[in-house]
């Protein structure tokens, strides 16, 4: 399961990359963007599809905000893509909103910048998991790389079959509360329903109760 | 399954039945010792007075079937066992959301105010009549299969019919 | 002594004033009534866990437990939400970056939707008391069966 | 939201039903920003229900009329105060002169204060007209009537608190856990004490939810299931012998009359198993105290009368009345409902149920008045205005916060009505339905923003203090029409509403001991309280009934089916009542985004049996036809129905125009329950 996953998510990877890469080369390089790098990146693009993903790294203009002082301080996101949970905190945490979310196809996609000038770093600090890093460009190791978007498979529903979280959210929430109280069949059930059915199913058992105390009679 | 059955014509509100309860689910089985413990032993059987009747009734868990209490626990700390039918509480499981004394239609679980988690009857595992069958003088208790109950209660009333009674009475 | 918003479910007439109430309170609504099937209605709100499961997957410690009283500090929330997954009543709700859940409405001696129950259904108490009353019902009921059925004419007064 | 020490605290009584529930509103800088709960409050304990919890959405609401406004060919003209009322006076005044004073009509309104409606009849009266009613016609006239004949006082008999006290609740078309719902709390604690709780509805509502024992009746037959029980009672003797031989007179009557009334033709007629009309007797008969609560289900039926008679028959033959826990409670609609009917703002009655024609009650009245002449005939009533206006009789109608349009039957012809009329006033807080007919729109101010005394369900006279300022130039009802009386020529010799209820305490007997210093203490006097010194009257007819002769009476009725039964045209059954999340015609409440989020539309519940033989789906668009029009709906399956009946709020234009114009004979009221309808798919 986790396998398929990852090799979806690596083709989804690779296609948007490569329109990523298809669409800057047609607008024409950056100022910043040498040939040398452009080589690299494809180079390091080619070595990771060979290799399987480890590490991503994204490299982007930041709102094309090229000149003066933050150029100096941009530095390089590296995303652990293994860690990640996609949980979305860094997205609400960003300032900028850089972070895209979008949710489609059963998968949750987060969408990262390559880089980023802002010096908060609050995406980072934020991460449950600490699947963010940042390096500085100067720093970047050539094996760093970059694709734009993460995408992390959803869970639906068991009732109303809408998808409420990523599959490794839940597996971390089953691993932390399992640590409080320990989870036996059928003492989990609500783990398959999203928060919304988990207040329905409840509402059903509770009034389900009173019912047979309930001296009305209908058909209903 | 042999369940604790109530009389309540016979109940005369002594308590008996709590306090044996009591003593029962704590760590000394002793009155005395009892007293003093931590957690303080709690009771899963009420009496219930009812002053504008001034009568007392025993109210314990009927261990129902299809119980609501084990239908809404979330983390399946009441479950019915299998074999005994029995509905039981697992301490270590409860996270104390307390919807399970919501939903008991007898309002039987209680709290562990230390453990802080529910408290019901468990019929008494290892005794073979209940604590609170063995404490009660009059025999408002009866720890009996339904059945039989019915045939006590039978016999009861063809008692009273001999003797002219009402059927409700007391004996 | 740890306290929470409970529900006599026998009570609920389903009107939702709980919920109106803490909308005008809090913005937005913690507690949900739904009629079901035109039988029976039943309130979904927070339920101040003992052992609160929301709190384990929280990673920087922003819902935590003391005692029983759930706390929650909304500048070290991250926004990640797992707690709203790991809550089985799905009653944490995630919105603009913030937990919302019931927070029994600080600074108020009775939350609001305890006090504006037209039925008296919400109650407000400490866990151990919640039978209290229905097991006095219930007593009461048993104790009514016993009576003898009530010849004919007027029962005395 | 917390109170801080900017904000302040205003008691205050709810505008909404007639409850008479007591809050705080939360002000800030003259602005309403939210509520406090007040649980020493004796009626609703500090609940309220959603509505309560949304009524300062009325308050700070944009859509509030600020200035008067003059229909004009290019729209609505803003007009100054002094204009307009002249206006008004001025064209009042020619149609009283042209065309006599029966000419014109007065619609009082059920939500305004006693002072307001007692000056509002009181200046039509002083025109020379009796043509004044308010829309208690369109709810419990026939309580008026019905319990005025048997037990002496059209109101209800014991305070609502007292329900708890009762050993058996007998709730007859009332569905209070919707419409009432801080009476659920009163019940509901009757049956923590062990007391048996029987529903008779044609739906199952949250009402029935509390119930030991429901009677699904068919709508219209409740003479039918009261015959039925009372017959049972007789027969097996559970009747209170001594009660009704001591205290009532026409029992021979009654026993004769419901010789032919055994439960088993009950049951054809009603569709309850004869076993339950009788295990309903039983109850109700062998308890120590028994209450009957009864609401719109019961009135609003061209038997409305009979209904309201039957009740109390009942009532008096098991000695149900005039006890702790004991008596017959008929849940009124608007908060001052019971006051504006007892400051004599019916066409039938002068202020204290003078009858209006009663040479003595006229006397009285010229003399409090210093005037010589006063109308020595009936006025015509609200569902007769209407009419009347149709047919050209009428020129001007002044209506004070009441919308017509959607609260009367068959509004389609009630438009027409309108658009008939030479001139109309409406005084509002809302540019309603009724409002853009209106050639003059008079902006008033609302509950909160005005001073003085609201009578509730249970006679509770309650006084409320002016909380903030009106919005724009909006002015309180009192003074609107204390202007108005000016312009009028009429010089009437008020100030404030203090002045107001002086007055009333003396036209109105049981008025007689009501000052406002006393109203504002505690939690204000339940009426009768005939002097300064006299602690009001919670239980009615104590000892003694409100006849001339002390004694109740017993009047039989008999069973008449409704006006209009459901034949191969119109196939389905209609009937219509209210929702918990909105009010009557809904001019407020769908004002309110939180009320109207959770109930936003017309819909139309069907049993799931008809929809499938229909092929209707849940949430299908349903166009409803009856003889007077058709709307459209959207379908609800739900068994709470049962088969081929259809239920509809009236809280939403459309179910109105539905309804039948058939009247009560005695108290004119609108067979609103049933009409019969047929469906189709948009």
């Amino acid at each position: 399961m986790m396998k398929e996953m990852k090799e979806e998510m690596q083709e989804g990877m690779k296609e948007e990359m490569q329109e990523g890469m298809k669409k800057e080369m047609q607008e024409g390089m950056k100022e910043e963007m040498q040939e040398g790098m452009k080589e690299e990146m494809q180079e390091g693009m080619k070595e990771e599809m060979q290799e399987g993903m480890k590490e991503e790294m994204i490299r982007g203009d930041t709102k094309g905000d090229t000149s003066g002082e933050n150029c100096n301080k941009k530095k390089v996101l590296a995303i652990d893509a293994e860690k990640c949970i996609g949980c979305r905190a860094c997205s609400s945490a960003c300032p900028e909103g850089l972070i895209g979310l979008s949710e489609e196809g059963g998968r949750r996609n987060l969408k990262f910048p390559e880089s980023c000038s802002l010096d908060c770093e609050r995406c980072a600090l934020t991460c449950p998991e600490e699947a963010i890093t940042f390096v500085s460009e100067e720093g970047r190791s050539p094996a760093f790389s970059g694709s734009r978007t993460l995408a992390l498979g959803l869970m639906a529903c068991r009732k109303c079959s809408a998808s409420f979280a990523t599959e490794r959210e839940l597996e971390r929430v089953r691993q932390a509360v399992s640590l409080k109280v320990p989870l036996r069949p059928g003492g989990d059930f609500w783990m398959e329903l999203c928060p919304a059915c988990r207040q329905e199913s409840f509402r059903e058992k509770e009034a389900g109760a009173i019912l047979r105390e309930r001296k009305i009679k209908g058909n209903l | 399954m042999k369940e604790v059955m109530v009389r309540p014509e016979r109940c005369m509100g002594c308590r008996s039945c709590e306090i044996a309860c009591a003593v029962e689910h704590s760590e000394s089985k002793s009155l005395f010792a009892a007293v003093g413990e931590s957690p303080s032993p709690r009771k899963r059987i009420y009496i219930e007075y009812i002053p504008e009747h001034a009568a007392s009734v025993p109210v314990t868990c009927r261990h129902c079937e299809d119980a609501p209490c084990t239908t809404v626990c979330p983390t399946g700390a009441l479950s019915r066992e299998e074999i005994s039918r029995k509905v039981v509480h697992s301490p270590e499981l409860c996270i104390g959301c307390w919807t399970c004394s919501m939903v008991c239609n007898y309002g039987v679980i209680g709290r562990q105010k230390e453990a802080r988690v529910a408290v019901k009857c468990d019929l008494c595992p290892g005794r073979e009549v209940p604590a609170c069958v063995e404490a009660c003088p009059t025999n408002a208790l009866v720890y009996a299969e339904v059945k039989d109950f019915s045939g006590i209660k039978r016999a009861e009333a063809a008692l009273k019919l001999a003797r002219g009674m009402k059927p409700g009475s007391a004996l | 002594m740890p306290e929470a918003v409970y529900a006599d479910l026998s009570r609920c007439i389903g009107c939702r004033a709980c919920e109106l109430a803490c909308e005008r309170e809090n913005k937005s609504s913690r507690i949900s009534v739904k009629v079901l099937s035109g039988l029976a209605a039943a309130p979904v709100s927070c339920r101040q866990c003992e052992i609160p499961l929301c709190t384990a997957p929280c990673p920087k410690g922003a819902l935590s437990c003391e005692n029983g009283k759930l706390e929650y500090e909304a500048e070290n929330c991250t926004g990640c939400g797992l707690c709203t997954l790991a809550c089985p009543f799905g009653t944490a709700v995630l919105r603009a970056g913030i937990i919302e859940r019931c927070n029994l409405c600080p600074g108020m001696e009775t939350p609001a939707c305890v006090a504006t129950c037209p039925a008296g259904a919400l109650i407000y108490t400490e866990p151990g008391s919640l039978g209290e009353n229905i097991r006095q019902r219930r007593a009461k009921r048993m104790n009514r069966a016993l009576e003898p059925p009530a010849p004919a004419g007027r029962r005395a007064e | 939201m917390k109170t801080t020490e900017k904000r302040t605290l205003h008691p205050t009584i709810c505008p909404y039903c007639s409850l008479g529930c007591g809050f705080f509103l939360e002000l800030e800088e003259g602005k309403a920003v939210g509520i406090r709960y007040m649980p020493e409050h004796p009626v609703n304990e500090g609940s309220l229900c959603p509505k309560g919890n949304a009524a300062p959405d009325i308050l700070n609401h944009p859509d509030r009329l600020k200035y008067p406004l003059l229909k004009t060919e290019n729209g609505w003209k803003q007009l100054e105060w002094e204009e307009a009322l002249s206006l008004a006076a001025e064209k009042l005044g020619t149609a009283r002169k042209e065309n006599g004073p029966n000419s014109l009509a007065f619609l009082g309104s059920a939500k305004c204060s006693n002072e307001e409606n007692y000056l509002f009849q009181k200046i039509a009266r002083l025109l020379g007209t009796s043509n004044v009613d308010n829309c208690a016609r369109l709810c419990h006239a026939s309580t008026l009537i019905g319990l005025g004949k048997t037990l002496g006082a059209g109101a209800m008999t014991n305070p609502l608190a007292d329900l708890s006290n009762s050993d058996c609740v007998f709730v007859i078309g009332s569905n209070f856990a919707e419409n009432h719902p801080a009476v659920a709390r009163q019940v509901l604690r009757a049956k923590d004490k062990g007391a048996f709780v029987i529903v008779a509805d044609p739906r199952l509502t949250p009402t029935s939810w509390l119930a030991d024992l429901t009677l699904r009746l068919k709508p219209g037959t409740d003479v039918a299931l009261l015959n039925g029980m009372m017959h049972v009672i007789v027969n097996e003797g559970l009747l209170d012998r001594n009660f009704v031989r001591e205290k009532t007179e026409g029992f021979p009557g009654l026993e004769q009359a419901l010789q032919r009334c055994c439960p088993e033709t009950a049951s054809r007629i009603t569709g309850i198993p004869p076993s339950e009309i009788i295990k309903a007797a039983r109850a109700y008969a062998r308890a120590g105290a028994a209450s009957i609560v009864y609401s719109m289900g019961i009135t609003q039926h061209i038997s409305g009368t009979d209904n309201v008679t039957a009740c109390a028959d009942l009532a008096l033959l098991c000695g149900q009345v005039g006890r702790k826990g004991a008596g017959v409670l008929p849940l009124r609609g608007q908060n001052n409902v019971q006051g504006a009917c007892d400051m004599g703002a019916l066409a039938e009655f002068f202020p204290g149920y003078g009858k209006v024609g009663d040479a003595e009650a006229a006397g009285r009245l010229k003399t409090l008045w210093k005037t010589d002449k006063l109308p020595e005939k009936p006025g015509l009533t609200a569902t007769e205005i209407a009419e009347a206006a149709g047919k050209g009789k009428l020129k001007a109608l002044y209506v004070m916060g009441e919308d017509l349009v959607n609260s009367h039957a068959d509004s389609s012809r009630v438009r027409e009505a309108l658009e008939s009329l030479d001139f109309l006033v409406v005084q509002d807080i809302f540019m309603t339905d009724t409002a853009e007919y209106a050639d003059l729109v008079l902006p008033a101010a609302a509950w909160a923003e005005k001073e003085g005394s609201f009578t509730s369900t249970e006679r509770r006279v309650q006084w409320t203090d002016r909380a903030l300022s009106p919005p724009g130039e909006a002015k309180p009802d009192i003074e609107i029409l204390l202007l108005l009386a000016e312009k009028l020529g009429l010089g009437l010799p008020y100030r404030t509403a203090g002045d107001v209820l002086a007055e009333i305490s003396g036209a109105v007997p049981s008025y007689g001991g009501m000052t406002k210093e006393r109203l504002k203490k505690g939690f204000g006097l339940i009426w009768p309280c005939p002097d300064s010194s006299h602690p009001g009257t919670p239980v009615l007819h104590v000892g003694r009934f409100k006849t001339p002769d002390g004694k109740a009476r017993l009047i039989p009725v008999e069973y008449q089916s409704p006006a209009e039964i459901p034949d191969p045209d119109y196939p389905f059954l209609l009937t219509t009542g209210r929702v918990v999340l909105h009010y009557n015609a809904g001019s407020m409440s769908r004002r309110s985004k939180a009320l109207l989020e959770k109930e936003p539309g017309l819909f139309v519940e069907i049993h799931p049996s008809d929809a499938k033989a229909m092929e209707i789906g849940e949430g299908n668009r349903l166009v409803l036809e009856t003889r007077r029009g058709k709307t459209e709906a959207t379908a609800r399956l739900t068994g709470k129905i049962g088969p081929g009946v259809l239920f509809m709020p009236f809280h939403f234009p459309g179910t109105n125009v539905l309804t039948g114009d058939a009247l009560d004979r005695e108290a004119k009221i609108p067979e609103f329950k049933v009409s019969a309808c047929r469906i189709r798919r948009e």
